[in-house]
């Protein structure tokens, strides 16, 4: 294919410079000079951008592999040399991104930051690094007046909207008796799942919206959470969600990362339904896809490959929140490849309408469980 | 008669000690030999060269006529030989089935599971063979030591040993089993059994030997036969000088008492009684002894009493005030001294030097510690008056505690413990392990601190020892105190049968335990 | 003989080497790491894939000769040990070199909370302890100093102000890492429960009863993240000489380094530090010496979970200015210090400066290279493993010496020899 | 060492009194928790009965219990040889990793398997050589092989996958799923009903009797149907280790060379070479411990702790807990993993408390139970070096 030979040759070529570089005038690259994105001396016309994963790295599955998935895109479509680092720690996230920013071979004309926990440092970073554009999902960090920072660009998702959607499907499906793929459920059970990563106001708005749009469809229906406590440990939200299949629920939810894939395993054995976050799960994920119903994909690649974009075009906007919803289909409830086809028409047309309905405003989600 | 064992001209050498210089030993076949010596003669080492443990820097091991090489206690086995050590080699959480077949179990199942039943029946036959009624299916824990040695007999035994070494096998063992072992023996050499014993005690040898090998500073000095010697020159023979027996008794005037136990109860770490109910006292310019088989409840006591374990039940009146209680370090501030019974667990930290081991046990003391900080300066002054005063070598105070010798750590002890000039000093087996001169030189001392009018409870294993110091002495049984008599009074086979706890004969109850009699 | 008793041995054993034979010991063991490191990155730049290699293994064709071998890597270990080492200092040997510089600030600040979880599982070891619960011990002071400064800090303003909280601070976090570890002392101390397992067990706890206090009680309603509001500017560490972005204080490593000669000092030279010691050396000696064993336990926990707590006070007010769920792992990179330095508090200042060079010099990799920062996390393991046995080195020393192993042997046999 | 001579060494006899103590506790918190729970449904004890009692439960701890039991296994056979094997951690680790990546290249779960386990084995080796023949610390050591695997699992992942975390494999099947003809989990009646013969009270009784007698195997039947092929290797390695350790003559030289390296040495066995068995064969269940967690869940994930966080050290817990014994280590591990299950039920069941409160239970537990048995006690020789010839 064209556009990978071309990537395959940018690559080689840059990593051949960076190379030489490395060698002839050794380490100097630690200057404590701040980066400056406007002056920036590059005589290509290569954008460089470098890209500040959430913990729990790539092969999740779902959150950091989005992400990647939208530089990917970009990097396929533009001049673009990137540079990704996974942190092990959180703690770790101001340093590299202060790396990025002070780095002055090259200049990095965009730094990317995944993951709400990333905010506060960025705020500090973003403070001493002026000149630098920065980009971050899933937070918008302000300084103490309240005010975002200039040089940032902030990507939010309604999740709470999607996973309203999800709650749909699954209020919906949980109330019939439906036997597609591996997965089976019983109209006679009002249960569903919830299970969540680390407990925090981020996954709640995914907890608040499902039993929103759950008990939309039905007040009788009950939803059991837990959290495990972890984005990785799979073992846990294994033994969570068996607890719930176990217990009466048909259809089980997670914004858990990594723990999914041991949600998927238990649905696997128990013959139920799952529904996966953050990408098309029952293609990542794609052993799992007899019982993946649908996915609440969260376009994380699409936030980083609009901000690589708006890099590359010179429209950086910083100071702004865009906020990616159902309406701008930030965030979508998608059908999955394999059992996408096979469920029930009623569910599918009740779950668009309702998705219109929210886009139009007539239902207004909540993003906090303890007002859901 | 044929030689079972021949080793000719061992020499063995550690990095700069050399252990034993050419030692040649010969033991015919069917007999008893007994090698004598002092702690530190080489007798082990020897032993230990011909089990195969070490390998000889020279000379040449002969067993039954066949000049061998022994690279392992394995090939030593091989040839025949068996080796019961001092340590007993046994694991004590498996019975003594399994003990005595560890290494060569029967098999079964083609050889994947061991055959307990063949190994259980085999066991018992040779038990019964040597008349040795040993219960096969006991676990080690429950027997006691005396049977614990027979099954590393029946152990060796079992390996078809023909030459049975043992190394100090009477020192864990009351005079009657001592008695029964030496019937072990006849019964032995009577099945054509050969034995050697490492022994430093004249008269085991002598009663037990046939022939005797005298081994000193490494070197053999003489082979002699047990009818034809005298316990006078083979003392010499170890020694290499005359040795007095006897030291002489000195007077001395009790006063006051100044410890007094009354109806005292401990139990053992595995929280089972180990002294019941004892009550005795130590007076003011008295020694006051306590003899007995180890593990008959005397460590106990002595913790008790020194503030190291609590007891269930009981007084322990020190000074007039009841100090049953009372942490082990204010016993120590009190003036209880302690000469413990483990120098090397207790009685100094191994890795220390002798200026930080100098002051184990005062070191809050004022003479050394103010307001918390220790102040090294004096602490090693008083490290090197008792490394001079008792004679401690090296005299070097930065030398470590591990690396002196047992002795002079002993010495050491007894020096610092002397030092914090006690009223009452406690002192269990003062002389284990020591050689002749230190052992006379810890005896001087103790008998000086008597006659300056301090107490001393002395405990020992040693018969002879108590019954030379001790004032008044008792002996302790199963946890009990036995009886508490004179010891110029009773002979040494009286108070050999009260430590196996028969009753004591009717004399020796005519003195009160608490001593209140003489 | 319980499990403390194994493991003070061994302990005993490393702490009994001289201190000269130590360090050489340590720095060997760093060479053979980074040797291993070395055929570990080969390796791994043989598996992954890349389109050009960045270091090629060959020998040199002076004569026209043909190449018998030419193998390519993916990554290069000069360059790799380069940002490693180099990285972490901010490259001392270029000319623009700042000593006060970004990198040897974050060097410098992990240096220094290290320093505190070191110094905390040393005095620990000392005391015959396997203090596993450093971390816990850490993130319950964290908290703790996080707590005590947001409610002190509002009430006094100014340089005092900073001073107050600041003590107030490290106060809070000393106690509360003390009090947190002296639940395992009590344990062991009374109900004979093994350290080991109980600290590993309330590491689990505290996180886990930490989280939920910040979750439920004390969260700063602002934010996403499991965390406390921020503590005032004004509470903040002062920053001397570095940039007050670097979130590194002089003023705290300084507090560190104070803290090593007063450790240093305790166990040397005062009476509770002779009891200490003799507990850890040898329990049954100090009991006969009139040592407390059962308080001495307590105290030196308490001692050590203090210690450890101030470096999570450390962590919390200097470099994150709040509490935040997910505290890094220094209670057990604090084990790894205090097993590199012999448990020696001197020593774990270099130990401590060696993984503080090896975490910020892992983010200089990360950036730098293509090769996983785990890396150092390995390295750091293998480094353990060559401090765990001096006796690889003697030999290898011995060898070249021409010393057999046999006499040595013999020489251990002879001492006891009856 | 000392004086004091091996055979009257004081040692703590398997504190029966401790452990009665523990057996009434634990006996008169069930009590409680099932009258409590049959009386006041709605409370949290109700809840509690609920989830103890539910098939769910048990799966879950039967699966929970497996790293941890065949790690502790491990633990068990080096420690018993005498040396203490504290790196079971990292041995998990690194074989959960290899196994995944094994699996994935040669697409056979076997394989993957088998891999994990030689993986494992071989850091054991190191271990070995490195404790045995070098005399390093075991503690340290153990530390240190923790810390490598810790490091080198990740960092292979970075390497092979780009992340800390690999691709999706397949999973290890359960009985059911292997075997077409066994009966599908949930589908056994709950119970078998007693034929009715007219007369009242004779029915109910018959009625209650049968439900009594049947109910209990028929629960079992199904728990076991719906286990995973690990389960029942879990089960057949506790059986052969414990056949391996009392009843073959290598296992009574490991127990030997654990309690008195010197009986075994001057017994003709050689004490390093029944140690370095005993230690690879720890290597050899800690690695089919970390395969089977890992191919239970088709995924290695290597941010942090890993996946196997904590695991090997919760298998040390739980062997000390068994008192050495493969069974009774067995039983432990199954007690945490019960009490894990139990947690997640609670969490689930929504009992209103905190999950982060919910998830300590289990460390509690083990904290307090640990307080009310006290130690155990460890082998005489653990931890030693030992050496043939020394003379100690």
């Amino acid at each position: 294919m064209e556009l990978d030979r071309r990537q395959f040759i940018t690559a080689a070529g840059g990593t051949g410079i960076a190379g030489l570089a490395g060698c002839s005038d050794g380490p100097s690259d630690d200057g404590t000079e701040t980066g400056d994105g406007s002056t920036g001396g590059n005589a290509s016309a290569t954008t460089n951008v470098g890209i500040v994963y959430a913990t729990g790295g790539l092969g999740d599955g779902s959150f950091n592999d989005q992400a990647e998935q939208g530089l990917q895109q970009a990097e396929s479509e533009f001049d673009l040399q990137t540079n990704s680092l996974q942190p092990q720690e959180a703690s770790e996230f101001g340093n590299l991104q202060q790396r990025f920013a002070s780095s002055a071979d090259p200049e990095y004309d965009l730094v990317s930051c995944i993951g709400f926990l990333q905010a506060d440092v960025l705020g500090e970073t973003a403070t001493q690094y002026p000149d630098q554009q920065f980009q971050i999902v899933d937070n918008v960090p302000t300084n103490d007046d309240g005010e975002q920072y200039d040089n940032v660009a902030s990507y939010t998702f309604k999740e709470h909207e999607g996973s309203y959607l999800a709650g749909t499907m699954a209020g919906l499906l949980t109330l019939e008796s439906v036997s597609i793929g591996s997965g089976s459920t019983q109209s006679d059970s009002t249960n569903l799942g919830f299970v969540g990563g680390v407990e925090s106001s981020l996954i709640q708005k995914f907890e608040a919206g499902f039993v929103a749009g759950a008990n939309a469809v039905s007040a009788d229906i009950d939803v059991q959470t837990n959290y495990t406590g972890d984005f990785d440990d799979p073992s846990a939200g294994r033994e969570a969600a068996a607890s719930m299949y176990s217990s009466g629920s048909d259809i089980v939810f997670h914004a858990a990362g990594n723990t999914g894939t041991g949600v998927f395993q238990a649905a696997q054995d128990a013959g139920k339904f799952v529904i996966g976050v953050d990408r098309d799960q029952s293609v990542t994920k794609s052993s799992y896809a007899d019982v993946i119903l649908a996915s609440m994909v969260k376009r994380v690649d699409t936030a980083v490959y609009s901000a690589v974009e708006a890099a590359v075009n010179g429209s950086f906007e910083g100071g702004a929140e865009t906020t990616l919803g159902l309406q701008s289909d930030g965030v979508e409830l998608v059908d999955g490849q394999q059992l996408g086809s096979e469920l029930p028409e009623s569910v599918t047309s009740e779950v668009a309408s309702t998705r219109q309905s929210i886009i139009d405003g007539e239902i207004d989600v909540p993003s906090d469980p303890s007002n859901a | 008669m044929d030689r079972a064992v021949h080793l000719d001209g061992i020499t063995k050498r550690f990095a700069d000690v050399v252990a034993n210089d050419d030692v040649t030993l010969e033991v015919e076949q069917g007999s008893v030999h007994a090698l004598l010596g002092e702690n530190g003669a080489g007798k082990t080492t020897l032993m230990n060269v011909l089990y195969g443990l070490y390998e000889p820097t020279d000379g040449r091991v002969v067993v039954d006529g066949a000049e061998r090489t022994f690279g392992s206690p394995a090939d030593a086995i091989e040839a025949g030989i068996g080796m019961i050590h001092q340590h007993f080699m046994l694991v004590d959480p498996m019975t003594v089935t399994e003990n005595i077949t560890l290494g060569n179990e029967p098999r079964k199942w083609g050889g994947l599971a061991v055959d307990r039943r063949t190994a259980r029946q085999e066991v018992r036959a040779l038990s019964d063979r040597y008349g040795f009624a040993v219960d096969p299916e006991a676990t080690l824990t429950s027997v006691s030591v005396g049977v614990q040695q027979r099954v590393e007999i029946l152990k060796a035994l079992y390996r078809g040993a023909d030459t049975l070494i043992l190394d100090e096998p009477t020192a864990v063992l009351t005079p009657q089993e001592v008695d029964e072992l030496f019937t072990v023996f006849e019964e032995l050499t009577d099945a054509g059994k050969t034995i050697i014993f490492i022994t430093h005690k004249l008269g085991e040898a002598m009663r037990a030997a046939d022939e005797i090998t005298v081994l000193r500073d490494g070197e053999g000095v003489a082979t002699v036969a047990a009818s034809e010697t005298t316990r006078e020159s083979l003392a010499e023979l170890m020694v290499g000088r005359e040795v007095l027996i006897e030291t002489a008794d000195r007077p001395h005037e009790p006063g006051a008492e100044t410890l007094r136990v009354e109806g005292i109860s401990v139990t053992d770490d595995r929280g089972v009684t180990a002294v019941d109910d004892v009550s005795f006292s130590v007076r003011e310019g008295e020694i006051f002894g306590i003899a007995g088989v180890d593990g008959n409840g005397q460590s106990e006591l002595v913790e008790a009493i020194t503030g190291l374990r609590e007891p269930t039940a009981g007084r322990i009146d020190f000074e007039g005030e009841d100090v049953a209680t009372w942490s082990r370090r204010d016993r120590i501030d009190a003036g209880m001294a302690y000469v413990p019974e483990d120098r090397q667990e207790r009685g100094v930290v191994m890795s220390f030097d002798l200026v930080e081991s100098g002051i184990l046990g005062s070191h809050h003391d004022e003479q050394f510690t103010a307001n918390g900080r220790i102040d090294w300066e004096t602490a090693r002054e008083h490290a090197s008056e008792i490394v001079e005063t008792y004679d401690v070598r090296p005299p070097d105070t930065d030398t470590k505690s591990a690396a002196l010798s047992g002795g002079n750590q002993q010495k050491f002890i007894v020096g610092r413990e002397f030092e914090r000039d006690p009223s009452l000093f406690v002192a269990a087996h003062p002389t284990r392990g020591v050689d002749i001169g230190s052992t006379e030189f810890i005896h001087e001392r103790l008998l000086d601190l008597r006659d300056d009018g301090d107490g001393v409870l002395l405990v020992s294993s040693k018969l002879d020892e108590v019954q030379l110091l001790a004032d008044r002495l008792a002996v302790m049984h199963d946890g009990e105190l036995m009886a508490v008599v004179d010891p110029d009074d009773v002979t040494e086979e009286e108070l050999g049968l009260v430590m196996t706890g028969e009753e004591p004969p009717r004399r020796l109850d005519s003195q009160r335990v608490d001593g209140g009699g003489s | 003989m319980t499990l403390r008793d194994r493991i003070e041995r061994g302990l005993a054993r490393l702490v009994a080497a001289s201190t000269a034979e130590r360090f050489a010991i340590s720095l060997a063991a760093l060479f053979a790491s980074i040797l291993v490191g070395t055929v570990l990155i080969l390796a791994a730049g043989r598996i992954t894939g890349c389109s050009t290699a960045t270091f090629v293994l060959t020998h040199p064709t002076p004569f026209g000769l043909s190449r018998l071998f030419e193998v390519g890597f993916c990554y290069n270990p000069v360059t790799v040990y380069d940002r490693l080492f180099l990285g972490a200092l901010g490259d001392p040997l270029s000319s623009g070199w700042d000593p006060f510089g970004r990198q040897m600030a974050l060097t410098l600040r992990e240096t220094t909370v290290l320093l505190f979880a070191g110094l905390g599982v040393a005095v620990a070891f000392r005391a015959g302890i396997f203090n596993i619960g450093a971390q816990g011990q850490l993130v319950v002071g964290s908290l703790a100093s996080v707590l005590a400064v947001l409610q002190v800090a509002p009430l006094v303003g100014g340089v005092l102000g900073t001073a107050v909280s600041l003590s107030v601070g490290l106060a809070a976090g000393a106690l509360a890492g003390g009090l947190y570890a002296a639940i395992p002392g009590v344990l062991k101390s009374y109900v004979d429960a093994n350290e080991v397992i109980t600290t590993i067990m309330l590491n689990f706890i505290a996180t886990g009863v930490v989280g939920y206090l910040v979750l439920n009680h004390v969260k700063d309603p602002e934010s996403f993240a499991t965390q406390t509001r921020t503590i005032p500017d004004h509470a903040n560490v002062p920053t001397i000489l570095f940039e007050p972005t670097a979130n590194f204080s002089v003023l705290a490593l300084g507090v560190g380094v104070l803290l090593v000669g007063g450790v240093y000092y305790l166990l040397a030279h005062t009476a509770f530090g002779y009891d200490l010691r003799t507990s850890g050396l040898q329990p049954e000696a100090a009991e006969y010496g009139g040592v407390n064993s059962k308080r001495t336990i307590v105290a030196s926990f308490g001692l050590s979970g203090a210690l450890a707590g101030i470096g999570g006070a450390v962590y919390a007010l200097m470099i994150l200015g709040k509490f935040q769920t997910g505290v890094p792992s220094y209670g057990f990179d604090g084990i790894t210090v205090s097993i590199l330095a012999g448990n020696n508090p001197l020593g774990v200042g270099f130990a401590a400066f060696l993984f503080g060079v090896l975490k910020s010099g892992a983010g200089v990799v990360n950036f730098a290279t293509d090769v996983p920062p785990q890396l150092v996390d390995t390295l750091r393991g293998l480094i353990i493993l060559f401090v765990a046995m001096p006796e690889f080195f003697r030999l290898l020393g011995g060898r070249m010496k021409g010393v057999t192993r046999r006499v040595n042997r013999d020489e251990s046999g002879g001492e006891t020899d009856g | 060492m000392g004086e004091r001579l091996a055979a009257v060494r004081q040692r703590v006899a398997p504190s029966g009194r401790a452990q009665t103590a523990a057996l009434i506790g634990g006996v008169a918190a069930l009590a409680l928790v099932i009258v409590g729970g049959t009386l006041f449904p709605e409370t949290i004890l109700g809840v509690l009965l609920s989830t103890l009692v539910r098939e769910p439960t048990a799966e879950s701890a039967l699966r929970l219990a497996v790293p941890i039991t065949l790690a502790a296994l491990g633990g068990i056979f080096a420690e018993k040889s005498g040396v203490i094997n504290i790196g079971l951690e990292g041995l998990l680790i690194i074989s959960a990793f290899v196994a995944v990546w094994m699996t994935d290249v040669t697409g056979n779960l076997l394989v993957g398997f088998a891999f994990g386990v030689v993986a494992s084995t071989l850091l054991t080796l190191l271990f070995a050589v490195v404790c045995i023949e070098f005399r390093a610390d075991q503690i340290i050591a153990g530390l240190a092989i923790w810390l490598i695997a810790l490091g080198l699992a990740p960092f292979m992942s970075q390497v092979i996958y780009g992340g800390p975390n690999t691709e999706s494999v397949g999973t290890v099947p359960t009985l059911t799923k292997l075997f077409g003809f066994l009966p599908p989990a949930g589908t056994l009646p709950q119970r078998l009903v007693a034929p009715t013969i007219g007369v009242g009270p004779i029915d109910a009784l018959s009625g209650v009797l049968a439900s009594v007698l049947t109910r209990p195997p028929l629960y079992l039947a199904d728990v076991l149907l719906d286990a995973s092929l690990s389960v029942y290797l879990m089960g057949l390695m506790v059986l052969l280790s414990w056949l391996v350790l009392y009843r073959t003559r290598f296992g009574r030289w490991v127990r030997a060379s654990g309690e008195n390296p010197k009986a075994l040495d001057t017994a003709g066995v050689s004490v390093s070479r029944v140690r370095y068995q005993a230690v690879l064969l720890s290597g050899v269940l800690a690695g089919m411990g970390g395969s089977a967690l890992a191919l239970s869940i088709g995924q290695f994930t290597g941010n942090g702790p890993t996946m196997v966080n904590g695991k090997g050290f919760i298998a040390i817990v739980t062997y000390l807990f068994g008192n050495y014994n493969p069974v009774g280590a067995f039983l432990s591990s199954l007690l945490f993993a019960g009490l894990d299950a139990m947690q997640v039920g609670l969490q689930t069941a929504g009992t209103g408390i905190p999950s982060s409160l919910v998830r300590v239970i289990p460390f509690v537990m083990v904290i307090i139970v640990l307080a009310l048995v006290g130690r155990t006690r460890i082998p005489g020789a653990a931890g030693e070096h030992y050496e043939s010839g020394e003379d100690r």
